[in-house]
């Protein structure tokens, strides 16, 4: 069964043709490879591919189907695009939501709330201070918007991906 | 002599010291907060003892609860480390109050340094170079002037009691100099309720080098060389060697005795560093002088060949020093990079978080001073260095080859960490021929952006292997085919269930 | 230049090599046999060649196919670590005739070497002190029995073709002398097919001391000094370090110019070591020379700082040795320990298994050589050797008390290990004083017999600890008490069904 | 509830008093110990007790009963015993079976089988070599014996607690 699967932004086609054992033939979109490819450790797996040997770490990202994959000193996301994938997909486009959040990418602590529910802010103007190891961070907006809802107050912790703030 | 000592401290730098105490059959003790419960200060620790929440201020910046962790567990001296109480006089004083051994310097000496003018007094008094400028805070325009005037731009101006870069300006043209002072003042003012500043000749293409010194209670004092710490970020120092590659063995050895000046000026003993500001002409003036342990010791240790918190242990024990200034030399080359939990590609943010998986890498020349191990969670609340990766090799462009080598293999996943930047530093032509001073962040930002390195070949087996991965979990999923297959997976979540670890 | 090279070895010696090639910017390949897949020379190596089933014979020592295997990947020169094929003579000239350049030593000088009789005699001819002895092969009582008398009792009575203990006979007193050289020749005939003994003065308190040299191909040979080596288990070497607590520097000079004499009797080059007994009195005797890299080559790199594979790969590119003696020094005090997957307290049982966790003492002078990792399965074909901890200090008991810092928070589990055992001998008078010799590990049994040296409270902690475990491992399995619990851990279930890794 | 719990070839009664997070009150036979416990890694423990620090190390043995505990440089079997291994127990020490079979103690591979089923040993005599590492093992009889069944052939690969011959 063929899948698609997103790597830097591009989604690709990929299908293993044969498998036996460790032993892999594999297409990505019309490129055919023969590997082995082997678990070592929880996560890692040694690739050797035409006597190549490659380290591959896998990284949860969101999900089973969300990886960070870290191969030499590089980092990609990968993602699988399965049918629900692709229906999660399609009904986020449509809800266009992704620009009405603001997210902190990290945990810490929010030190700042600047605005409150209702307010107009404009671009560039700071909305929230996130504290985290020494650091403050300021999530600001990119163009002028409507503060709808404010979902921490100051001294929460927040976790890393949570949303913050909903924009109008 | 000390028989316990008490770490008042956390993280890689607690170990570091608990290690020597080991070594030297002392017991340790460790304190923590209650995000710290769980990390490794705590486990390699003899004793431990909770000095309350999360924030230092709360924690491990209470004095009171740090001295009566010490008398509950009969501690003789305590260790600061770096940062927290580490360059804190009145913590030194209280030690001593208390019967404790503070294992750093008198808190006069601290005291001395921790001021920015009073220092440059002491040191302009004992003979020490310092930067051209004033000597007095300057409290008004016109004495401001006149000392610009006398210096010759460009200058710095700085608050007195200022730190963290707040009331600097730096002044090159004559036109902006009435500006420049006023709004420093206001800034220092503001942020340290005292608008008194001093003004400095600006150093144009500076260089970080320091020196490190022990003195014991005795009077005897040397220097164990230099490092070079002039690769920051944010005067942060983000990679330090030693020697450093612009140093000749002249200006060494004027420079050790400068330093060993500026520590006798204040009678110190302990471990110390001398700061120095230097110009592409080796000119060299004291900035200041940091009285306690530094982050990057470990590559003065490798090199000389001489464990610093032995020595601080045997000091405050009040021996004299083991070694004489012509014992000492220095043996090939030793270089750290400083491993932080943040995000290089993405402006440097914080990555606090669970380790997941850690790859040491090891062999000839490699050492590791860390504390994060697998399923250790990164707390939020302090700072962000995760470990130190220092190297040695006989000379700098094997030292460089070797940290390479070692970078290569250095895996620490569940965090993003500075890494593949520490890498990329490793390829600027300016560091590779060692002609770098504190602008070559700066200067070399486009070698600094992350580059795709990676083949065609290496994109599409990253990807293929998340896709095996994927596609074996679904199998691991799927309900079983046969009924035959159905009875070996009872049989196998039988055994499963019994045995829970793998 | 060699831009390839293959390892034709595997464990940590298989990485020890990749890692100075990395830094050297050279390629590396690895070879691997079917149990060999998930190894890390496998994984740490750009290429990676199979070459055959588990046992030795039909992989790691398969010439043909490591050849073949270098010739398909365009390695230039194949690295033979020690053990497999590193001093096999046939190997090394195979390599030359196939254009590979083989980074070791000559046919000739393997050769001349491994035949204990010609390496005697070679040494004889070069002036080098060898034990008292035969310098022909016995063939008959009657010599046998002259040359005793000559040499004077205690003899060891050894077959020429020999090794591994087998065909060796000590006689101590004049009436078992008939009697010893039949049994010698006879079960030498039986092992080797050739009944050929030699006799030697038997050393009763002997030391094994060698000396590591390094020549090049233009007839310049250098010693690196000694190591002491007389930790031994059944002529295994357990600890070794250096420099040698019973040497001085005037025996020192004197057995490195003896080892320097014994290599070039051979046209030295390459890296190789001269092993030699030494008595009490510091007599030294040649004993044999390792025409390889040995295992305990850490020691020496670390005092003297010489990477000795990165000498090795410059010595087989046909450059010039880039030390003089006297530019080489030893600074302070290296030991290093070997760390087995067997069951110290079960008489060494072997005990190959899947490791489910490491952790490696890191900081200050604590280097590591291994090649384990969480989740590999040493395999039960090769050496149970896991790893090499190896420390470096100014002193002697500074560099133990570094070994007994390192050893308490070296954990390995899934297997037995040596460290307990390693641990006990470090607490051995003799040890602590330097003063042993080979029979060292026989003759403090009981100081290495396992001791129970934890308090009540620790014993009834780990039985606390495991029961904990427990409960809540039967908590984890037990059924929710409440409805809303259930739904609770339906829904933690649904997101843990999504989410297998932790 | 008390359990039995085996430790240095002992049993002893033990019990969780009370609990709150990683505070415990537990009492091993009449003692009573305040432990601060917590997980620290898969299988590692910190425990605190009256500040003492102690890191322990659980490796499961045979089944989820039975553990191997490494703290400082001191191993120690311990065995839970709950209604099922006691039963066990019993009806172990009811058939006696344990000296009537010669088991692998380690992984390795059988090199010599020196007797065939229905043979008479003697005391001392070998019966299987098995070979790991480069090392043989012998496995010998302590009394005069007769071979029941031999349940591996040369050549073989066996596994830790591998049963290799039973013995009448």
């Amino acid at each position: 069964m063929a899948y698609e699967i997103k790597i830097e932004d591009k989604i690709r086609n990929i299908e293993i043709l044969s498998r036996d054992g460790n032993y892999y033939q594999i297409a990505i979109d019309n490129k055919v490879y023969e590997l082995d490819i082997i678990e070592v450790e929880q996560g890692v797996y040694s690739v050797l591919h035409e006597n190549s040997s490659f380290n591959v770490e896998l990284v949860e990202n969101k999900g089973s189907k969300s990886y960070i994959v870290n191969t030499f000193f590089s980092s990609f996301e990968v993602d699988i695009i399965d049918a629900e994938a692709k229906y999660q997909l399609n009904r986020r486009r449509d809800d266009g939501d992704d620009g009405n959040v603001i997210v902190s990418p990290m945990p810490g602590k929010v030190v700042k709330v600047l605005f409150k529910e209702g307010d107009a802010v404009k671009a560039g103007q700071t909305v929230v201070v996130v504290s985290a190891m020494k650091m403050d961070s300021e999530y600001k907006v990119k163009q002028d918007r409507t503060i709808k809802r404010i979902l921490v107050k100051e001294g929460d912790t927040v976790s890393g991906d949570q949303p913050m703030v909903i924009l109008e | 002599m000390i028989k316990k000592v008490l770490v008042a401290n956390r993280g890689e730098i607690a170990i570091r010291v608990m290690r020597s105490c080991r070594e030297m059959g002392i017991e340790t003790v460790a304190v923590y907060s209650d995000v710290d419960r769980k990390s490794m200060h705590v486990r390699y620790a003899d004793e431990a003892y909770h000095i309350g929440p999360a924030p230092s201020a709360e924690s491990y910046l209470r004095m009171d609860r740090i001295i009566e962790a010490a008398k509950k567990s009969g501690a003789d001296a305590i260790h600061p480390g770096y940062g927290f109480l580490s360059e804190n006089a009145t913590f030194s004083a209280l030690c001593e109050k208390e019967g404790i051994i503070f294992i750093g310097p008198s808190p006069h000496a601290i005291e001395t340094m921790g001021d920015k003018i009073t220092a440059r007094k002491t040191m302009i008094a004992a003979g020490v170079p310092v930067v051209p400028g004033t000597t007095e805070p300057v409290r008004d325009i016109k004495t401001a002037l006149e000392v610009i005037r006398k210096i010759g731009l460009p200058v710095m101006i700085k608050a007195s009691a200022g730190g963290g870069g707040k009331g600097m300006r730096l002044v090159k043209n004559e036109e902006d100099v009435v500006n420049a002072v006023s709004a420093a003042r206001s800034e220092a003012k503001a942020a340290f309720g005292d608008d008194a500043v001093y003004i400095e000749k600006y150093i144009s293409s500076p260089h970080h080098i320091e020196f490190q010194v022990l003195g014991d209670k005795h009077g005897n004092i040397i220097h164990l060389f230099e490092r070079e710490c002039s690769v920051q970020r944010r005067h942060q120092k983000v990679v330090e060697e030693t020697p450093s590659p612009i140093m000749t063995p002249e200006v060494r050895a004027k420079m050790g005795e400068a330093a060993v000046a500026a520590a006798r000026a204040v009678n110190y003993y302990g471990a110390g560093t001398i700061e120095f500001i230097v110009d592409d002409n080796l000119n060299y003036y004291f900035l200041e002088m940091n009285t306690r342990l530094q982050v990057e010791h470990p590559i003065t240790e490798r090199v000389v060949g001489v464990d610093l918190v032995k020595q601080q242990i045997n000091i405050a024990n009040g021996l004299p020093l083991s070694y004489k200034q012509e014992d000492l030399r220095q043996h090939g080359h030793a270089i750290e990079v400083r491993i932080y939990a943040e995000d290089p590609d993405n402006n440097f943010m914080p990555s606090p978080g669970l380790i997941k998986h850690i790859t040491h890498p090891l062999g000839f020349g490699v050492r590791h001073d860390g504390y994060a191990y697998e399923g250790y969670e990164i707390p939020m609340y302090y700072d962000p260095m995760i470990s130190k990766l220092i190297v040695w090799a006989e000379t700098r462009r094997e030292a460089i080859a070797r940290l390479k080598r070692a970078l290569f293999v250095y895996k620490i996943t569940g965090v993003k960490t500075s890494i593949p930047y520490l890498r990329r530093i490793l390829d600027v032509p300016a560091f590779i021929e060692g002609r770098y001073n504190t602008h070559f962040i700066e200067e070399n930002q486009e070698y600094l952006q992350p580059k795709r390195t990676c083949s065609e070949r290496a994109v599409d087996i990253a990807a293929i292997t998340a896709f095996v991965d994927y596609i074996n979990k679904l199998e691991r999923l799927q309900p079983p085919a046969t009924e035959k297959q159905l009875a070996n997976n009872w049989k196998d979540f039988g055994r499963k269930r019994g045995v829970l670890r793998f």
